[in-house]
């Protein structure tokens, strides 16, 4: 049937596990049995266990056969994966659950993200596939969920905390709404190889792709210059000339954004916002970000009220209270002075010292 | 192919609880020389502190626009496996239910033409297949399309629509999120497939309000289940919750956005002032036993939802506060359509949905998609006196 | 000493009465006596008694004789006017506050605007002396305050309600903070009389002028043209230039803006937002805007808590929910789409039918 | 002069309760023919349904480059006595403190050279003397200079500053309002009375955070009163506000943003974690005979607060938490003029202070005036990636 196209995805039906199909529209409540444990009851009565497994995404082939061979043995041959990335082993046989868990924790699988836990940080490619990454994703995913693991394996904070990270401002990991969001930023201008450009990149292209307009010719050089205070170290110029590269070992690295949200239970949706303008890239275990990421979960934690977001915890305390309890210091750099930047001024003197 | 050179750095986020993507790589690697010059490429950028990449022209498959990434080395010489190093974007099944069946197919299709290594799952949804030559890209999708997997969105298209686990397994959804997924797929393949817009556009679909797909952050359309009716209350489940310990009061009717929520700790009675309920959530969230949506069920519409380039991030604004989704799903595909060409007729080049709105303004996309304004719409009205009549209002 | 400057205002410790002069700075309390009284008690035990005249704002000379007369009479010659243009009899001699009110009633005056009150409108020169209105000053607010009368006269509001009135968006009364805002809007560009701008007006000065850049010269005409569409209607060319007039009979109205608060006590200051677009000038009575305004003061005052402002009432209670309970219809052009316009779409499905 | 037609129309405005204007244009009409032919151009309007003015050239008295507004009337052949009807903005005493002796010196000048027609007063605060010809205004100003009246701002000057009653007759008074006042007036009467500046600049003080001149939303310096330490209780005043029927805890407590006050109906004891009060003033406000400011006072300063035009209404930004205000307040007017100078390098023509601050940006102005950032200042931090690193920042 080579050459076919259009033809669509699988068709859902038939990939749902028998419980589901059965039960499909029908399900009654649900209740969080222990961490990594949720139990979801039908009408009909029919129990649905899901045992979620905590995943690094960036996955080989042997490691999807490994978990269909453990989806076969406990749950019929079927598995799905969550909005999250993480795995989720649907079990219909109450019996099975004991088990099964035993043997992923025995394979090494982490069980866990499920109820007030910090859940699989959505994240991007990075150094790993990407040409404008101002960081690594998966490395300090990994570095920042080994020091947090706890957090993962338990559930045990006042509400969820949804970390994400992103590895330049593109923001593939819409990281914009977490609580805490990992961003790679750069902070140079594009240096820009001549020989390069003139070789092969068309220079109309190049200055109509930047957003800012700071790109000019260099007729000259027969090349271009930047007006290195307009650009705001976007990288659509290095996507359509590779003789302008953004990356430098100085200039890159991540910043840290707290306090959004996505769904609008209690309060509605939030942006993140700046809390720490620059940790330098430091792999492979960027401690400084690690430190910086459990200092705000713990300050939160040990702070909000039941059932809490790290945004909702801040707007009750105000932003002033925020970073003196975290102890992060305030700098130019969080205060806005982009197109909104007005509605992010105070205008009362009702704040707190 | 790379010597075999050590990787000190790598190695070291090998150690510690959480799955380790260098173990899945080296695994990769044992078969792959392109996971192993990917590894030590990535060593080399752990070294160097920035990446390796570079841009490169556009690859893809015969009949398709899109679904490929193009992706080249800049160390070709070192990294010979790699100088090539495209992804595909593999439309994933609704919710990503997969019988292991199917996913075994994927692994020997991919084994048999890339890198053996892939994201389940990419931030949009797809199935990424993580690095191949240009040379494997058409006999590998040939493969897939035997297999029945097509090919997801990448460019200026229709990127691939995702949607929460929903009536799957989750007793809060509003609306066929998964039928509705599909249904909407099928229906724009086209758009899907063939770049034809200014700019990229999603859609994401998520049961109830609580947004399991951040629609919300991240789709220009987002369709979020609701209800129009009242609270289903289970008055013995209540009282069973606060039994096994719940403090309803603090836990519950406090934290109720709209305060109209009352518990009589005596009688252990829960009363709900459904008419200024605004469906949050949060009560039902916390003791689903006993609290339900209502039965009047449909979803609520909102567009512009993105990422900050280049204006600035977007959270989709609702436009149409209630509709009713059942299949074929007509009236939400219609005004996907007649936003669309809205949008292209208007929108500039790498112009989002949201950018175009706010650069012409509610009240022309209102008009021109010919939805009324209803104050479900904003949050607050206008604080400026800048309306500008148009001269048959001024009578 | 003529030709003397920049002596300044009088020296204010001239003026103040000689309780005050004791007691500056060394008030202990407060006491809403009744509406219209205030009572202040001072570290030292004295007590200093204000009643408060509501007053048109524009008067003669001979009515300032008038309270001149009634100052001397009960308060040692001593009285000031307030932030809102209201009157203040300054009285120390608990003695000679009944019979000071039994004057001012019998003399006509009016007695109240103290705490949950409405008080004196802050407003403008309308049709009296400027030129650039959209409608009067003066004789709305005296319409709407006759028509409210006794919520000045009484104390019985949930809360403070500041009607403030400015007859164009220059926003002279600075209205856009007012719990109910009543602003003149002219509707229809400038239309041009091409004799008296060749006549009379400098056509670069004009066109410089104007804050869209709506204005273009017309070479054909040596004149000007206003391109309609990027106007709004602000009249800097008519300050310019006599040949540009924007008043209309039918274009010119008023709006009604609600919701707006200047004092921190429990939230911020807020800007007052469109409720009614549009309302025609209809002297000398204007019944349109009288009804509109008690429609809005009395659904507030019979849903809103105690101390509860008219915008701390719509937060709570949410726009939707403001619109059927006045029963205003909600139109486009409430819809914002100015700059700031995507801060004021909804960005969550969390709202009231 | 015109006929002495009737005046229908606004004879309707001469019943109901509140003040009429109406019979205070008559009663000056007894006199005067401009108030006449105002009352009389003033009732064409209404019929008209538009106004009758139009803008004349500079007008003005020797030494001062603002304080009269000139206005004509665009009838000038029907009311003859307006064809020329120019205001004077008189600079009031701080917070409008009279004595009946200075009125009436002030009513006779008047009498004298115009309309007889008054503001009592302006909405920036000036006594406005409503009306002369052009040749009676030097004669006039010479006459108000006799008995001690200076004229107020107009123009791209600094305006007339204005002030609550403050420590005159209010016990929340946090600073001298009106010392501070007349000494600021005192000491910028040049920028006063001589436009200089790329547009007009407001100074507004009000003694707390109730702030009764409105100085939040406009003035281009809003100076607020407030206190460092704790709010002072005292608990027997407290327990009485209870006993004379006050809800403590619906009213006040439950009230406070913060929350940081707890209320013992038993004990009739209310407790205040000072730690967490913002200083909103609400408890105070209700219980001012048992709650006071704290000791420890002085100011907040915000800038920017304005009208409108052109770029949308904005509410003063704090700028400075906490200021000392001590007489003779050199901190201030420091600061003052750091800022005066800063915007008149940069400002555009027709750019207020908070306008120029939103287009080069609040890092721009902290930079060149010299104030540390300090989160006091905003609401919240940015929510957009979008900061430009200097040079120098980036090691
Ligand atoms: C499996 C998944 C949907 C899917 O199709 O894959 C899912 C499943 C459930 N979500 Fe979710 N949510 C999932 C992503 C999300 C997201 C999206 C995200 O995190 O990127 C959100 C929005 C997050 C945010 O607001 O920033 C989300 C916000 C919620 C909430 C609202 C929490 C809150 O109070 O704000 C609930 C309600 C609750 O937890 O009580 C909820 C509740 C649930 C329930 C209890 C619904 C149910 O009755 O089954 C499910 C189990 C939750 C749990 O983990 O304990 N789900 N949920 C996703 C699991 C991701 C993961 O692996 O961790
Ligand atoms: C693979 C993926 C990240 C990941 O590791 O998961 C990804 C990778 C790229 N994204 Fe993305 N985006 C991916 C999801 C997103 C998302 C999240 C989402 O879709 O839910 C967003 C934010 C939501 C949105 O669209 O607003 C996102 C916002 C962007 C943007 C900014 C778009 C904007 O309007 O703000 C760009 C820049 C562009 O389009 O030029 C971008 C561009 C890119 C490019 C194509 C880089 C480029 O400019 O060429 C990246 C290719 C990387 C590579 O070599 O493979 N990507 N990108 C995600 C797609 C996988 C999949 O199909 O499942
Ligand atoms: C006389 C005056 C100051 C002056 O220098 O002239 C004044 C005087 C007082 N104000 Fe005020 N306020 C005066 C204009 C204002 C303004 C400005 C305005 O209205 O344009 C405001 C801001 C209004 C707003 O927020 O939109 C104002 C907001 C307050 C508040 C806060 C009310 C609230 O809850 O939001 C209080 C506290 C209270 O009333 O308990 C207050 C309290 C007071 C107190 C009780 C202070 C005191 O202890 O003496 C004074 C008597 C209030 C009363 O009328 O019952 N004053 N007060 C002004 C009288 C204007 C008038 O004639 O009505
Ligand atoms: C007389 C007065 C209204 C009143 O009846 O009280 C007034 C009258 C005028 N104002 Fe005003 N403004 C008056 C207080 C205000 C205020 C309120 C305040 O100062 O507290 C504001 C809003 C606060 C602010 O400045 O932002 C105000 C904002 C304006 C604006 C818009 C300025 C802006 O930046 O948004 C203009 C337009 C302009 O300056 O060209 C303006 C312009 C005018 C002009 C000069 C019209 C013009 O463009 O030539 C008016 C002259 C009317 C006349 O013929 O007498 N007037 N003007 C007030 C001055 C009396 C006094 O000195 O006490
Ligand atoms: S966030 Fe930036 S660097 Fe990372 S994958 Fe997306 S586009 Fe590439
Ligand atoms: S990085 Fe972005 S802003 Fe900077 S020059 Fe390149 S395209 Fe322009
Ligand atoms: S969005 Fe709602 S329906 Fe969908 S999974 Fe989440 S909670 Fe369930
Ligand atoms: S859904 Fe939200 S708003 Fe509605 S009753 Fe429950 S908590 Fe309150
Ligand atoms: S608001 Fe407009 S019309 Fe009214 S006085 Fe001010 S400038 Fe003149
Ligand atoms: S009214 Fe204002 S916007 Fe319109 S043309 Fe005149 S100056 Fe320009
Ligand atoms: S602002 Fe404060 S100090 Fe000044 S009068 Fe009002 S309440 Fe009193
Ligand atoms: S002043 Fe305001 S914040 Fe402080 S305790 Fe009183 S009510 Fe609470």
């Amino acid at each position: 049937m080579a050459g076919k196209t259009d033809f669509g995805p699988p068709f859902y039906k038939d990939l749902l596990p028998p419980v589901v199909l059965k039960n499909y529209g029908q399900w009654k409540y649900h209740e969080r049995v222990k961490p990594g444990v949720l139990k979801h009851v039908a009408e009909s009565g029919d129990e649905l266990y899901t045992v979620r497994v905590g995943s690094g995404r960036l996955v080989s082939t042997d490691w999807i056969r490994d978990v269909c061979g453990i989806a076969d043995q406990f749950c019929g041959g079927h598995l799905r994966f969550t909005s999250r990335h993480n795995l989720e082993f649907l079990v219909s046989d109450k019996e099975k659950v004991e088990p099964l868990i035993a043997h992923l924790k025995e394979q090494g699988f982490a069980v866990g993200g499920t109820g007030h836990a910090i859940s699989n940080p959505v994240h991007t490619q990075g150094w790993i596939h990407c040409h404008t990454p101002a960081t690594d994703a998966s490395g300090i995913v990994k570095a920042v969920m080994d020091d947090l693991y706890e957090y993962f394996a338990d559930s045990k904070l006042p509400a969820y905390c949804r970390i994400s990270l992103a590895c330049c401002l593109n923001m593939c990991g819409a990281v914009h709404c977490s609580d805490i969001a990992i961003l790679g930023i750069h902070r140079k201008p594009p240096h820009i190889n001549h020989d390069t450009v003139r070789a092969k990149c068309e220079i109309p292209n190049v200055i109509a792709a930047c957003p800012t307009g700071a790109i000019r010719p260099d007729p000259k050089e027969k090349s271009l210059t930047v007006n290195e205070e307009k650009c705001m170290y976007c990288g659509n110029c290095y996507t359509m000339c590779p003789g302008m590269p953004l990356a430098d070992p100085t200039g890159d690295g991540v910043s840290i954004w707290v306090g959004g949200k996505i769904s609008s239970a209690r309060t509605p949706p939030k942006f993140s916002r700046l809390a720490i303008p620059f940790l330098p890239n430091n792999p492979p275990r960027w401690p400084e970000v690690t430190d910086a990421v459990r200092n705000i979960v713990e300050t939160w934690a040990s702070h909000a009220h039941k059932h809490e977001r790290m945004g909702e915890w801040i707007d009750r305390i105000g932003w002033e209270r925020f970073f003196d309890l975290t102890g992060i210091p305030f700098t130019v750099q969080l205060i806005d002075d982009f197109t909104l930047a007005s509605e992010t001024f105070r205008s009362t003197p009702a704040f707190k010292w | 192919m790379a010597k075999d050179s050590k990787t000190p750095l790598l190695d070291q986020l090998e150690e510690g609880p959480w799955p380790s993507f260098v173990t899945e790589i080296k695994r990769a690697a044992e078969k792959k020389d392109s996971a192993k010059d990917l590894l030590h490429q990535l060593e080399r950028s752990y070294v160097d502190r920035i990446g390796h990449w570079k841009h490169g022209g556009i690859v893809g498959v015969k009949g398709y626009g899109g679904g490929v990434i193009g992706r080249y080395s800049d160390l070709p010489e070192e990294f010979p496996a790699v100088a090539e190093f495209h992804t595909f974007r593999v439309n994933m099944p609704s919710a990503w239910f997969y019988t292991t069946e199917k996913l075994r197919q994927l692994c020997d299709v991919w084994d048999k033409h890339g890198s053996g290594l892939t994201n389940m799952h990419g931030a949009t949804g797809d199935i990424i297949l993580l690095g191949a030559p240009t040379s494997e890209l058409q006999p590998c999708f040939d493969d897939l399309s035997e297999i029945g997997f097509d090919l997801g969105g990448s460019g200026s298209d229709m990127r691939t629509p995702s949607c929460c686990v929903g009536p799957a397994r989750c007793e809060f959804a509003c609306i066929d999120t998964l039928d509705l997924l599909y249904s909407v797929t099928m229906e724009f393949q086209d758009e899907l497939h063939r770049p034809m817009f200014p700019y990229k556009s999603k859609i994401k679909i998520s049961g109830c309000p609580n947004d399991c797909v951040a629609s919300v952050a991240r789709s220009d359309f987002s369709v979020i289940g609701t209800w129009r009716d009242s609270i289903r209350v289970d008055d013995a489940e209540v009282a069973n919750y606060a039994n096994e310990g719940m403090d309803i009061q603090s836990e519950v009717v406090d934290l109720c956005p709209t305060k109209c929520m009352a518990w009589d700790a005596g009688a252990k009675k829960l009363s709900i002032d459904n008419g200024e309920c605004n469906r949050c959530m949060h009560c039902i969230n916390l003791m689903p036993k006993a609290l339900r949506p209502g039965k009047e069920k449909g979803a609520t519409i909102l567009v512009g939802g993105k990422a900050p380039i280049v204006r600035g991030a977007l959270l989709s604004w609702v436009i149409v506060p209630f509709m009713k989704m059942e299949p074929p799903y007509t009236e939400f595909k219609e005004l996907v359509r007649k936003i669309w060409e809205w949008w292209d007729e208007n929108g500039k080049m790498r112009e989002r949905l949201g950018e175009l709105i706010n650069r012409l303004g509610m009240r022309a996309f209102l008009k021109a998609v010919g939805l009324p304004p209803v104050p479900q719409m904003i949050r607050a009205p206008r604080a400026n006196p800048y309306y500008f009549w148009e001269p048959e209002e001024v009578k």
